[in-house]
C-alpha cells in the first residue's frame, strides 16, 4: 500500500505541472496591477510603473512561471504582494478556518446525512421517505447566502445564542470555544451537502437493497434493522465513501459564499480577495495548495475504497 | 405428516394499482428426507413460490393473496415477523441462483456463516468459527481453515455455491430450499454441487425443494416433481412415474424441445407459440394457444386437477394415461 | 459440401492486458492461446467448453471486436487479422455474427426495420428504402415473424423473437458464414427449440457455413458437423460429432459428457 | 406526441414533481412574455418610488433604485431560463463531446480526460470566479462560466456512460453489420443516451440557478442592471431588515424554480435506464 | 457507540459551546473594517482604511486639531525665514519609538527624505524641497526653493503622508510599502500582529509620551485607554450591521445610507456621522479620445447632469448628502461658490444643443465604472439613463476596481471614469491638481493658477486663487464632482467618548468601554 501511494503521488506530478501552468497563465491574464491596489487612487500611472519594477511583475510571464516553480520547488510559494507576508503563512491562517469548518460541516453531514439518508431508505415509498428526501432536496435548492443571512438574523442578532460572524482561531483567547463562531456556517454550509449525502445514501442504499446478497442476509432469519445496517448501507458506504471525500475538498475551497456572509478567514474568501487585490503569489499558492490537496483527497477515498471493498486491490 | 405443506397458494404482483395472480392454487407436500423438485420455464411463478414458503417475499411487490404454508406444525403465514425470522436460516434455509452475488462481497465468507450460526444458536465468537471451518470442511471446501478468511471474490463459483450451502446448513435445517443452485455453474461444477447436496441429505436427513428449468436437473435428483406453467401446477408426480408416463401436453413438449446428447435428433419437436407474459389474460387453459391438443373447452374452462395414477395428478381435459 | 475450406484458423493468440499502467507492470490473460481450426463451405462447427475457456473471444477476434495477439485467419484465402478496419468493411457482408441476448443486441431506440435497413445500406444492397422494405418483410418471413411489425420497437416483442430478428439482421446480408455465440443459451427451453430448428434450417437451405459457439453439448450435438472442444485457451480435442460424443478420447470431453445430468437414466 | 405522452407518464403518483412542472411551466410563461405581463419597465429609475412597500401598483415593493420589484421578478424568470438553457446547452455540447469521443476513441480520451482532470482538481466555483474576472461580467460570460464547470462532470458522466454503451452487445452488432464509427457513435450510442443526458441538463439547469445566484452575490456574475433573481438578492441584501421583500420574494421564486427543477429531473431520473442511474449526480 | 448516546453527546456539546463563550475583556475593542488595509506604511499609501489603523501608532510632525488647522504633533514648534524659504522645526523630547529608541532629528530627516522621495504626496512639497537637515538632536531645517504655502497642511496629513519613522527603517525602504516587522513608530498604539485575513491587532504602547493640551481633533492629549485594539475586515455591510448588533464588533465602518434611520433609532447602536464628507468624481479623459480637448463637449455632457436623483439613489436619506458644487464644503474655509452654478444643471434640451455646436456626432463615449463600490456603480446608472436622454451615446463599461485602475492608466481604453475622493484639509491634495493623475488635466490655465496657489502662504490670498481653479474646473471640466456624502460609521452604546462626528478618520484613544 506504501508503494502504491507512492506511485499514486508521483503521478500527481504532470497534472499539478499542467495545473500550475493554467493558473499561472489564466491570473496573469487578469487585467490590473497589484502595484496599483497597494498604492491606491491617488498613485499616478508612473509610481505604479515603479512599484511593478521594484517588485518584478514587469518581467515576462514564462520567466515569472519558472522563477516562481523554482522556489515552490524549494518549498517556498513566494511573498504574497498584498500582505508582505510568506504565502504559506498567508494560506496557513485561512486553511485553520477552513478545516476547522469543512470538518465541523462533516460533522453535521454525517450526524444529520446518514441517519435521516438510512430512515429514508429503509421507510422507502411511504410519508417518511417523501418528507425527508422532498425536504432534502428543499435544502438544496435554497441559496447558501440567503440561507446564511436569515440564519444570522435569527440566531445571533434575534436570539443571541452565537456569534454573528468572524473566526478569531483556537489559538486566541477563549481556545476551543471559539469553535462556536463557525457552528451557524457550518450549518449553512451542511444544508446542501447534508441533504445530497441523504439522497446518496438513500440511492445507494436501495440499489444495494436489490443486491441477491441481501436477500441471503434475509433469509438468515436477520432483524430488518441489522440488515439495513451491516448489510446493506456498509455496502452502499463504499459509493458514499467517494461524496464524503470530494465534499470535504469541496467544502474547504468552496465555501467562499458561506465565509463571505459570516466573515470567516478561511481559504475561499481568500482567494476572491486576493483575486481582486491581483495578490498573483496567494491565488497561486491556494489553488496549488487546493488542487493537492484534492489529489490526496482522491487518493484517500482510493484507499478508503481498499479499505471499504475488498474486491477492488491497488496496483 | 409432511414437513411441510402447501395448499392452494395464491400469490400476486402489485403493479400499477393492480394485483396480477402470478400463482394461482399451488399445492404440494414434502417429507423429510424427500427431495422435491419443481421445474417450469421462466415466469411460470416457481421462484415466487419458493420465496413465498421462505418468508422472502416481505417488503416486496409481491404478496400471498390466499392459501396455506404449513411447515413443521406451524402455519407460517399466520406468524409474526419475529417469529418467522426464528425459523429463517435455523429451521429452513435457502440457496439461490447466483452464487456471484448471493455473499455478501464485504465481509469475509467465515463471518458470514458465523453470523448465521450466531443468530440463532448460543454461541461465543470462537465456537462459532470453529463451527464455520467444519461446515467448510463438510461442503469440501479444501483448506477450510484458510479459506474460512477468504473474501467471496476470491473463490470460484463453485466454490462460493459451496459456502452458501455450509451457510444454508449452518444451524441443521429441517427444510432446504434451492433456487436454481446450479443454473449458474458449469455442467462439471453443477455435478460436483449436485452430488453434495445428495450427499448432505442422506447424512442429515434434510427435505430439499429444488427448482429448476432443466429437466435433467430434476430427473437426476429428485424424488417428486411439479412441473408448473403460468403459475399453476400443469403435472405433479413420483419422478420415476412422470418421466416414464407423461400425461400433461406440456411435459411432453417441455421433454421433446430438449436436445439430448446421447441420440441425434434431426428436428426438435418444439411447442409452437410462446410463453405468456404475466400481464397476459387468458381464459380457460393457460396453455391452449400452444397445445396441439387443444379444443373449444379448452379456451373456455380452466381444467381442474384431477388424478391419473397414486400420487400423479395433472391440470388437463384431455390427457390420459399416456406412454413416455 | 465441398471440401475446401471457407476458413482456416492456424495458431490463433488473443491476450489482454490485465494489468499495468504508469508504473505497474504489465500482465495478460491469454484468452486464447493458440488454436487452430478449419471450417468448410456448408459445414457447421462448433466450438463447445464452459465458461472462461476462451471460446467467445474466438469469435469476436474473428468478427475483429477484439484485435489479435498473433495467428492467422484466411477467409476465402485472406487473412482477416491482418486488414485494417477499412479493409475489413466490406467482408463484415459475409462474416456475421448472432449474439447470445437477445434483449441486448438490438437496440432499443431503433424500429426493427431501421435495424435491419442499416446493413442494407452499408453493404450496398438497397438502393431506397421500398427496396429496403422488400428485402426485410421476405427476410422476417424466413425467421418466422410477420413482416409487419417492422415499425415495433425491440421491447415489444419477446425473447425468442427478438432473436428471430437478430437472425434476420444476419440473414438479410446472405452472409457466406454465420457466428453464433450461445445463440440459444438465454432462451426457456420451449423457444430454445424452435429457434435450433430454425438456424438448423436456414443453415441447410441457405448452405452457409457456422461456427457455433456454446457450452451446452445437447445443443451442439443437434446442431453441428463438427466439433472442437476448448478448455483454458486451448482445443483439446476436434472431431466429427459422432466421434466426439460416443467415443470422445480427451479426458476432458469425457469428464464433460459424464457430467450432464440425463433424463434417460431415471426413466430407465 | 408518443414523447410527450412518455414524458407525462414519469410523473404519475408524484404530486409534488407535477407541482413543480406546473410551477416550471409558470416560469417558462413569464420568461417568454415577461414584456407583457411586467407592469413596469424593470430597469426604470424612480427615486421618489425608493423602497416602497409591496402593494398597489408595486406588488413586491420597489428597490433602492425605485425600480419595480414585480417587473425585474418577471424579467429575472426570462433571465433564470436563458442561464440555465444556455449553461446547459454549453455543458452538454462540449462535455457531451469530450466525454463521448474520450470513450469511443481510446487513445483521444486518454489525453483529454487527462486534461478534464485537471480542469476537474479545480474547485467548481474557484474556477468560474477566476474565469470571470478574467473576462468581463456579462450574460454570455455567465452562461459560457457556469457551462465550462459543468462541462467538465458532463464529460465524467458521459464517458462513463458511452463506455458501457461502447461493451453494449447492439453495438457490436452495428459494428458486425459494418457500421462505421459516426454511425456507431451518433446512431446507435446518442439515442440512448438521450434520457438521462436529459436528466443531467435538468440538475445542471437547476445549480446553474444556484452558481449564478453565487456568483451574482460575489459581484462576479451578471452585469448588476440586469434583471435576475440572484441580483435582486446580491443588490438588495442591505435591506435584509430594512425592506425584508427585497430578499423574501427572489429568494422564494429562486428556492421554487431550483426544487422545482429538481423534483422534475429526480422524476425523470427514476425512470430512465437503471444503469445509468448512479452516474448522474443530481441532488 | 450506539445512534442516541451519540446524538445526545453531540447536542451537550453544542450547548457546551454556545453557552460557555468567554465575555470579550473590556480590553479590547472591536473594529469592523470593510476590508484589509494594502499595508499600513503611511508614506506611499493613502488607503483611509490604512489610516483608520495607523495613526494610532504613527504620527507625523504635525496633526489636525477640529477646525482642521494644522499644529504640532511631534514638532514641538517651528520658524520660519522672513523670506519663507527656511523652515526650522524644532522637535518634542522624550518621545520613544516602540522599539525603544528615543525619537531625534536624525529619524525624522531620514523619514521626511524617503517620503519626499517615494511618498504619494510628498513630491507635492519636495518639488520644491532643497534640502532637508538636522540641525541639532531635537531640531530639523528644511530649505526650500520657493516659498511653499501649503507645507503644513502637507505635513499634518498623515494619510500618503510624512509619519516618522527610525531612521533604520527608513534606510532599506524604496518605494515597496515597509514590511510589518518594520511598523515602529510613536504612537500610543503599537503594531502587535496581522493575521492576514483575519486582523490587523494593536496593543497599547506603554512608553507613549503624550502631547500636552486638551483634546482637540488630532491634537493634544492622547491616552491608550484599551489593552488592545483589532481591525477585522467583514467586508459584507449586511454582516458589519449584524455583529455590531450581536455585539461581535464595537465598531462598524462605512455603513449605507438607507439604514441610517433605522439605525439611528435603534438603542443598541449609536451612529457616528464623518465629518469629512467624501465625494464622487467623473474623470474626462484630456489626453486621447472625443473629450481630449473639447471643453464645449465637456460642458455640454455637464450640463446634462443632475446630480440629485444619483445622490438619491445612491446614498438615500436627505441628511446624508449634499448636492454641493464646492469642492471642499460648506463651513471649511476652502469653501466657494465660484462655478458652482454649472454643477447640477440636468437641462437635457440645453445639453443636446451644446453638444451638436461643439460638433457631437454621437460617437460612443466610454464610461468606466466599478461595482466594488456600489455607489460609483449606482450613481454611474443614474447618469447613464441622463446622458442617453440629452443624445449622448454612453457605452458603460462595468470592471471590478483592479481593472478600472490598470485601464485608467491606458489613455485610449476611456473617456470616463467614476472615483471617489476622501476630505483633505487642502485642495492642492485633491488628485485633479495633479498633472500625472488619470485624466492628465495639464493646461496652461491650470499650471499658471497652481503656480499661484503653492507659492503663496497667504490665507486669504490661496482661497481667492483656489476660487478661481474652481472656477476653471468647471469651465474645462476635467472632473465633475458629484455631491458630498457624509458617510457614518456606527458603534456600541458601551463605548465612551467618541464624540458627535468623526474628523476624518475615526481614533481609538481617549476612548475606552
Amino acid at each position: 500500500m506504501l508503494v502504491y501511494t507512492i506511485k499514486r503521488l508521483l503521478a500527481l506530478i504532470p497534472t499539478l505541472l499542467a495545473a500550475s501552468i493554467l493558473v499561472f497563465l489564466f491570473i496573469h491574464l487578469i487585467p490590473g496591477d497589484p502595484a496599483a491596489i497597494l498604492l491606491g487612487d491617488t498613485a499616478t500611472p508612473e509610481e505604479v510603473a515603479a512599484l511593478t519594477r521594484e517588485m518584478g511583475l514587469d518581467e515576462p510571464i514564462w520567466k515569472q512561471y519558472l522563477l516562481w516553480l523554482g522556489n515552490v520547488l524549494q518549498g517556498d510559494l513566494g511573498t504574497s504582494v498584498f500582505f508582505r507576508e510568506p504565502v504559506l503563512k498567508v494560506i496557513g491562517s485561512g486553511a485553520e478556518t477552513s478545516i476547522l469548518l469543512a470538518t465541523m460541516t462533516m460533522v453535521w453531514i454525517v450526524l444529520f446525512g446518514i441517519p435521516i439518508g438510512i430512515v429514508s431508505a429503509t421507510k422507502h415509498g411511504t410519508w417518511v421517505d417523501q418528507v425527508t428526501s422532498g425536504g432534502a432536496m428543499l435544502f438544496a435548492s435554497i441559496p447558501t447566502f440567503w440561507l446564511g443571512l436569515y440564519l444570522i438574523l435569527i440566531f445571533a442578532v434575534g436570539l443571541g445564542w452565537f456569534p454573528s460572524s468572524g473566526f478569531p482561531s483556537v489559538s486566541d483567547d477563549g481556545g476551543w470555544t471559539n469553535l462556536r463562531y463557525l457552528i451557524l456556517p457550518s450549518l449553512t454550509l451542511a444544508a446542501p451537502n447534508a441533504a445530497l449525502i441523504i439522497r446518496l445514501v438513500r440511492a445507494s442504499m436501495l440499489d444495494v437493497a436489490r443486491e441477491d446478497h441481501v436477500r441471503t442476509a434475509r433469509a438468515k432469519g436477520l432483524h430488518p434493522a441489522k440488515v439495513a445496517i451491516k448489510h446493506i448501507f456498509r455496502n452502499a458506504l463504499i459509493a458514499v465513501a467517494a461524496a464524503f471525500g470530494f465534499t470535504f475538498a469541496a467544502l474547504v475551497s468552496e465555501a467562499v459564499v458561506t465565509e463571505t456572509v459570516f466573515s470567516l478567514p478561511g481559504i475561499g474568501r481568500l482567494v476572491v480577495q486576493s483575486i481582486l487585490r491581483r495578490d498573483y503569489p496567494v491565488i497561486q499558492g491556494v489553488i496549488l495548495v487546493i488542487v493537492v490537496l484534492y489529489m490526496v483527497i482522491n487518493l484517500l477515498v482510493d484507499l478508503a475504497y481498499a479499505r471499504l471493498d475488498p474486491r477492488v486491490s491497488l496496483k | 405428516m409432511a414437513l411441510l405443506e402447501v395448499s392452494n397458494l395464491e400469490i400476486a404482483v402489485a403493479t400499477g394499482g393492480q394485483l396480477l395472480p402470478v400463482v394461482r392454487g399451488v399445492s404440494f407436500e414434502v417429507k423429510a428426507n424427500e427431495t422435491f423438485g419443481i421445474v417450469g420455464e421462466s415466469g411460470c411463478g416457481k421462484s415466487l413460490t419458493s420465496l413465498a414458503i421462505m418468508g422472502l417475499l416481505e417488503g416486496s411487490q409481491v404478496r400471498i393473496t390466499g392459501g396455506s404454508i404449513h411447515f413443521d406444525g406451524r402455519e407460517l403465514t399466520a406468524l409474526s415477523a419475529e417469529d418467522r425470522r426464528a425459523i429463517m436460516g435455523a429451521q429452513m434455509a435457502m440457496i439461490f441462483q447466483e452464487p456471484m452475488t448471493s455473499l455478501n462481497p464485504v465481509y469475509r465468507i467465515g463471518d458470514q456463516i458465523v453470523e448465521t450460526l450466531r443468530q440463532h444458536r448460543d454461541m461465543s465468537r470462537r465456537q462459532a468459527r470453529d463451527r464455520a471451518v467444519e461446515l467448510l470442511d463438510l461442503v469440501r471446501i479444501p483448506e477450510p481453515g484458510r479459506r474460512i478468511d477468504s473474501f467471496p471474490h476470491q473463490m470460484s463459483g463453485g466454490q462460493r455455491q459451496r459456502v452458501m450451502i455450509a451457510m444454508a446448513m449452518a444451524c441443521d435445517p429441517k427444510l432446504l430450499i434451492a433456487d436454481e443452485p446450479t443454473t449458474a455453474l458449469d455442467v462439471t461444477v453443477q455435478k460436483e454441487v449436485l452430488d453434495l447436496m445428495a450427499d448432505l441429505q442422506s447424512r442429515m436427513g434434510t427435505a430439499i425443494v429444488l427448482i429448476s428449468h432443466d429437466l435433467g436437473v430434476i430427473a437426476e435428483t429428485c424424488d417428486k416433481v411439479a412441473v408448473m406453467y403460468r403459475g399453476k401446477i400443469a403435472e405433479s408426480a413420483a419422478t420415476g412415474e412422470l418421466f416414464s408416463n407423461m400425461c400433461h401436453p406440456y411435459t411432453r413438449g417441455l421433454l421433446n424441445s430438449i436436445p439430448v446428447v446421447d441420440r441425434d435428433v434431426e428436428w426438435l419437436e418444439a411447442i409452437p407459440g410462446r410463453v405468456p407474459t404475466i400481464d397476459e389474460v387468458l381464459s380457460g387453459c393457460a396453455f391452449h394457444p400452444r397445445c396441439a391438443m387443444a379444443e373449444a373447452r379448452c379456451e373456455s374452462e380452466d381444467p381442474d386437477k384431477r388424478d391419473v395414477a397414486t400420487g400423479h395428478t395433472i391440470r388437463c381435459h384431455f390427457a390420459e394415461v399416456g406412454s413416455a | 459440401m465441398t471440401s475446401t475450406p471457407l476458413l482456416r484458423v492456424t495458431d490463433l493468440h488473443t491476450h489482454f492486458q490485465t494489468g499495468g499502467g504508469l508504473f505497474a507492470k504489465r500482465s495478460w490473460l491469454k484468452a486464447v492461446n493458440g488454436i487452430s481450426f478449419e471450417i468448410r463451405q456448408g459445414e457447421v462447427l462448433s466450438l463447445v467448453g464452459e465458461s472462461g475457456c476462451g471460446k467467445s473471444t474466438v469469435g469476436r477476434t474473428l468478427t475483429q471486436l477484439e484485435p489479435s495477439t498473433s495467428g492467422q485467419a484466411l477467409f476465402n484465402g485472406a487473412d482477416i487479422l491482418k486488414m485494417n478496419p477499412a479493409e475489413f468493411r466490406p467482408l463484415r457482408r459475409d462474416i456475421q455474427m448472432i449474439f447470445q441476448d437477445p434483449f441486448a443486441s438490438l437496440n432499443p431506440r431503433l424500429s426493427i426495420e431501421q435495424t435491419l435497413t442499416e446493413p442494407l445500406f452499408i453493404h450496398g444492397l438497397a438502393a431506397s428504402r421500398a427496396q429496403a422494405r422488400e428485402q426485410i418483410a421476405e427476410t422476417l418471413e424466413r425467421v418466422g415473424m410477420d413482416p409487419r411489425v417492422m415499425q415495433r420497437h425491440p421491447h415489444e416483442f419477446s425473447g425468442g423473437q427478438r432473436q428471430r430478428i437478430g437472425i434476420a439482421r444476419v440473414m438479410i446480408l446472405k452472409p457466406k458464414l454465420v457466428i453464433a455465440d450461445e445463440a440459444v443459451s438465454a432462451l426457456d427451453v420451449s423457444i430454445q427449440a424452435q429457434v435450433l430448428n430454425l438456424i438448423k434450417k436456414l443453415q441447410r437451405d441457405s448452405g452457409i457455413s457456422m461456427l457455433f459457439i456454446s457450452h451446452d453439448l445437447g445443443v451442439v450435438r443437434h446442431i453441428s458437423d463438427r466439433v472442437a472442444v476448448m478448455y483454458r485457451g486451448q482445443i483439446v480435442e476436434t472431431g466429427d460429432k459422432r466421434q466426439i460424443f460416443e467415443t470422445p478420447q480427451h479426458d476432458y470431453t469425457k469428464m464433460l459428457l459424464s457430467s450432464i445430468p440425463r433424463i434417460s437414466e431415471r426413466v430407465a | 406526441m408518443t414523447f410527450i405522452a412518455s414524458f407525462l407518464s414519469m410523473f404519475r403518483g408524484r404530486k409534488l414533481a407535477i407541482v413543480g412542472l406546473i410551477w416550471l411551466c409558470i416560469v417558462a410563461f413569464a420568461a417568454i412574455a415577461a414584456p407583457l405581463l411586467a407592469p413596469f419597465d424593470p430597469l426604470e429609475i424612480d427615486p421618489v418610488a425608493r423602497l416602497s412597500e409591496p402593494g398597489m401598483p408595486y406588488l413586491f415593493g420597489t428597490d433602492h433604485f425605485g425600480r419595480d420589484s414585480f417587473s425585474r421578478a418577471i424579467y429575472g424568470a426570462r433571465m433564470a431560463v436563458i442561464i440555465g438553457l444556455g449553461s446547459v446547452v454549453v455543458a452538454l455540447i462540449t462535455g457531451g463531446l469530450i466525454g463521448m469521443l474520450s470513450a469511443y476513441f481510446t487513445r483521444l480520451g486518454h489525453v483529454l480526460m487527462r486534461g478534464v482532470d485537471v480542469l476537474m482538481a479545480f474547485p467548481a466555483l474557484l474556477l468560474a470566479l477566476v474565469l470571470m474576472t478574467l473576462l468581463e461580467r456579462s450574460v454570455t460570460n455567465t452562461i459560457i462560466v457556469i457551462g465550462v464547470v459543468y462541462a467538465t462532470t458532463t464529460a465524467r458522466i458521459l464517458f462513463g456512460m458511452t463506455l458501457k454503451l461502447k461493451g453494449e452487445v447492439f453495438v457490436d452488432a452495428a459494428i458486425c453489420s459494418g457500421a462505421g464509427h459516426g454511425s456507431v457513435l451518433f446512431r446507435h450510442i446518442l439515442p440512448n443516451l438521450i434520457s438521462p443526458l436529459l436528466v443531467q441538463a435538468s440538475f445542471i439547469f437547476a445549480f446553474a440557478q444556484l452558481q449564478a445566484a453565487a456568483l451574482d452575490f460575489l459581484g462576479l456574475g451578471l452585469p448588476p442592471e440586469v434583471a435576475s433573481w440572484g441580483n435582486m438578492l446580491s443588490e438588495e441584501r442591505i435591506y435584509v431588515t430594512r425592506a425584508p421583500w427585497l430578499l423574501i420574494f427572489p429568494g422564494a421564486l429562486i428556492i421554487l424554480s431550483v426544487f422545482s427543477m429538481n423534483l422534475v429531473g429526480d422524476a425523470m431520473r427514476d425512470s430512465i435506464d437503471p444503469r445509468f442511474k448512479d452516474d448522474i449526480a443530481g441532488v | 457507540m450506539n445512534l442516541k448516546t451519540w446524538s445526545k453527546s453531540a447536542v451537550a456539546g453544542l450547548a457546551l459551546m454556545a453557552l460557555s463563550g468567554t465575555a470579550w475583556a473590556d480590553g479590547m475593542m472591536r473594529y469592523a473594517t470593510v476590508g484589509e488595509p494594502p499595508s499600513l506604511d503611511q508614506h506611499v499609501v493613502t488607503s483611509d482604511l490604512a489610516t483608520t489603523i495607523a495613526h494610532h501608532m504613527f504620527e507625523g510632525l504635525y496633526t489636525f486639531n477640529a477646525a482642521n488647522a494644522p499644529v504640532g504633533l511631534l514638532a514641538a514648534g517651528e520658524t520660519i525665514s522672513d523670506d519663507g524659504k527656511t523652515i526650522t522645526i524644532s522637535l518634542r523630547e522624550g518621545v520613544k519609538f516602540h522599539n525603544g529608541q528615543d525619537m531625534t532629528s536624525a529619524d525624522v530627516v531620514a523619514s521626511l527624505n524617503r517620503w519626499g522621495e517615494h511618498g504619494s504626496r510628498g513630491g507635492l512639497l519636495f518639488g520644491n524641497v532643497a534640502g532637508v537637515e538636522a540641525t541639532g538632536d531635537h531640531e530639523v531645517t528644511i530649505t526650500l526653493n520657493e516659498p511653499f504655502g501649503p507645507w503644513k497642511n502637507l505635513m499634518a496629513f498623515i494619510n500618503g503622508g510624512p509619519a516618522i519613522y527610525p531612521a533604520s527603517v527608513m534606510e532599506a525602504a524604496g518605494k515597496e510599502p515597509i514590511a510589518p516587522e518594520n511598523y515602529i513608530g510613536t504612537g500610543p498604539y503599537k503594531f502587535s500582529e496581522w493575521q492576514p485575513n483575519r486582523h490587523v491587532e494593536l496593543v497599547r504602547f506603554e512608553d507613549y509620551a503624550s502631547p500636552d493640551g486638551a483634546a482637540d481633533g488630532y491634537a493634544g492629549e492622547r491616552k491608550a485607554e484599551f489593552d488592545t485594539l483589532r481591525f477585522i475586515p467583514v467586508p459584507d455591510v449586511g454582516t458589519r450591521v449584524s455583529g455590531l448588533k450581536a455585539g461581535d464588533y464595537d465598531y462598524a465602518e462605512s455603513i449605507p445610507g438607507d439604514l441610517y434611520a433605522d439605525l439611528d433609532a435603534d438603542n443598541g447602536v449609536t451612529t457616528i456621522l464623518n465629518g469629512g464628507p467624501i465625494f464622487g468624481l467623473v474623470f474626462m479623459n484630456s489626453k486621447d479620445g472625443p473629450l481630449q480637448d473639447n471643453f464645449a463637449l465637456r460642458r455640454a455632457i455637464q450640463t446634462a447632469i443632475d446630480k440629485t436623483p444619483a445622490l438619491q439613489v445612491a446614498i438615500g436619506p436627505e441628511g446624508l448628502w449634499r448636492a454641493n458644487g464646492s469642492f471642499l464644503p460648506e463651513g471649511n474655509i476652502w469653501h466657494t461658490d465660484s462655478g458652482a452654478e454649472n454643477f447640477s444643471m440636468g437641462n437635457a434640451e440645453k445639453a443636446k444643443s451644446m453638444a451638436k455646436e461643439a460638433g457631437y456626432d454621437g460617437e460612443p463615449i466610454k464610461f468606466m465604472v466599478s461595482t466594488n463600490y456600489p455607489f460609483h456603480y449606482d450613481k454611474a446608472i443614474v447618469y447613464t439613463k441622463q446622458l442617453a436622454q440629452a443624445g449622448f451615446n454612453i457605452d458603460l463599461q462595468v470592471y471590478d476596481w483592479a481593472t478600472l485602475i490598470e485601464k485608467r492608466a491606458q489613455p485610449d481604453q476611456w473617456d470616463l471614469f467614476f472615483t471617489h475622493h476622501g476630505f483633505v484639509p487642502d485642495p492642492i491634495l485633491i488628485s485633479v491638481m495633479n498633472d500625472n493623475y488619470p485624466g492628465w488635466w495639464t493646461t496652461d490655465e491650470k499650471a499658471a493658477l497652481k503656480a499661484k496657489f503653492t507659492a503663496s502662504s497667504d490665507p486669504a490670498e490661496r482661497q481667492a486663487i483656489w476660487s478661481e481653479i474652481q472656477a476653471l474646473i468647471y469651465e474645462q471640466v476635467p472632473t465633475m464632482k458629484t455631491g458630498d456624502v457624509y458617510t457614518y460609521n456606527i458603534a456600541s452604546p458601551d463605548l465612551k467618548g467618541l464624540g458627535e462626528a468623526t474628523l476624518i478618520w475615526p481614533h481609538f484613544w481617549n476612548v475606552s468601554k
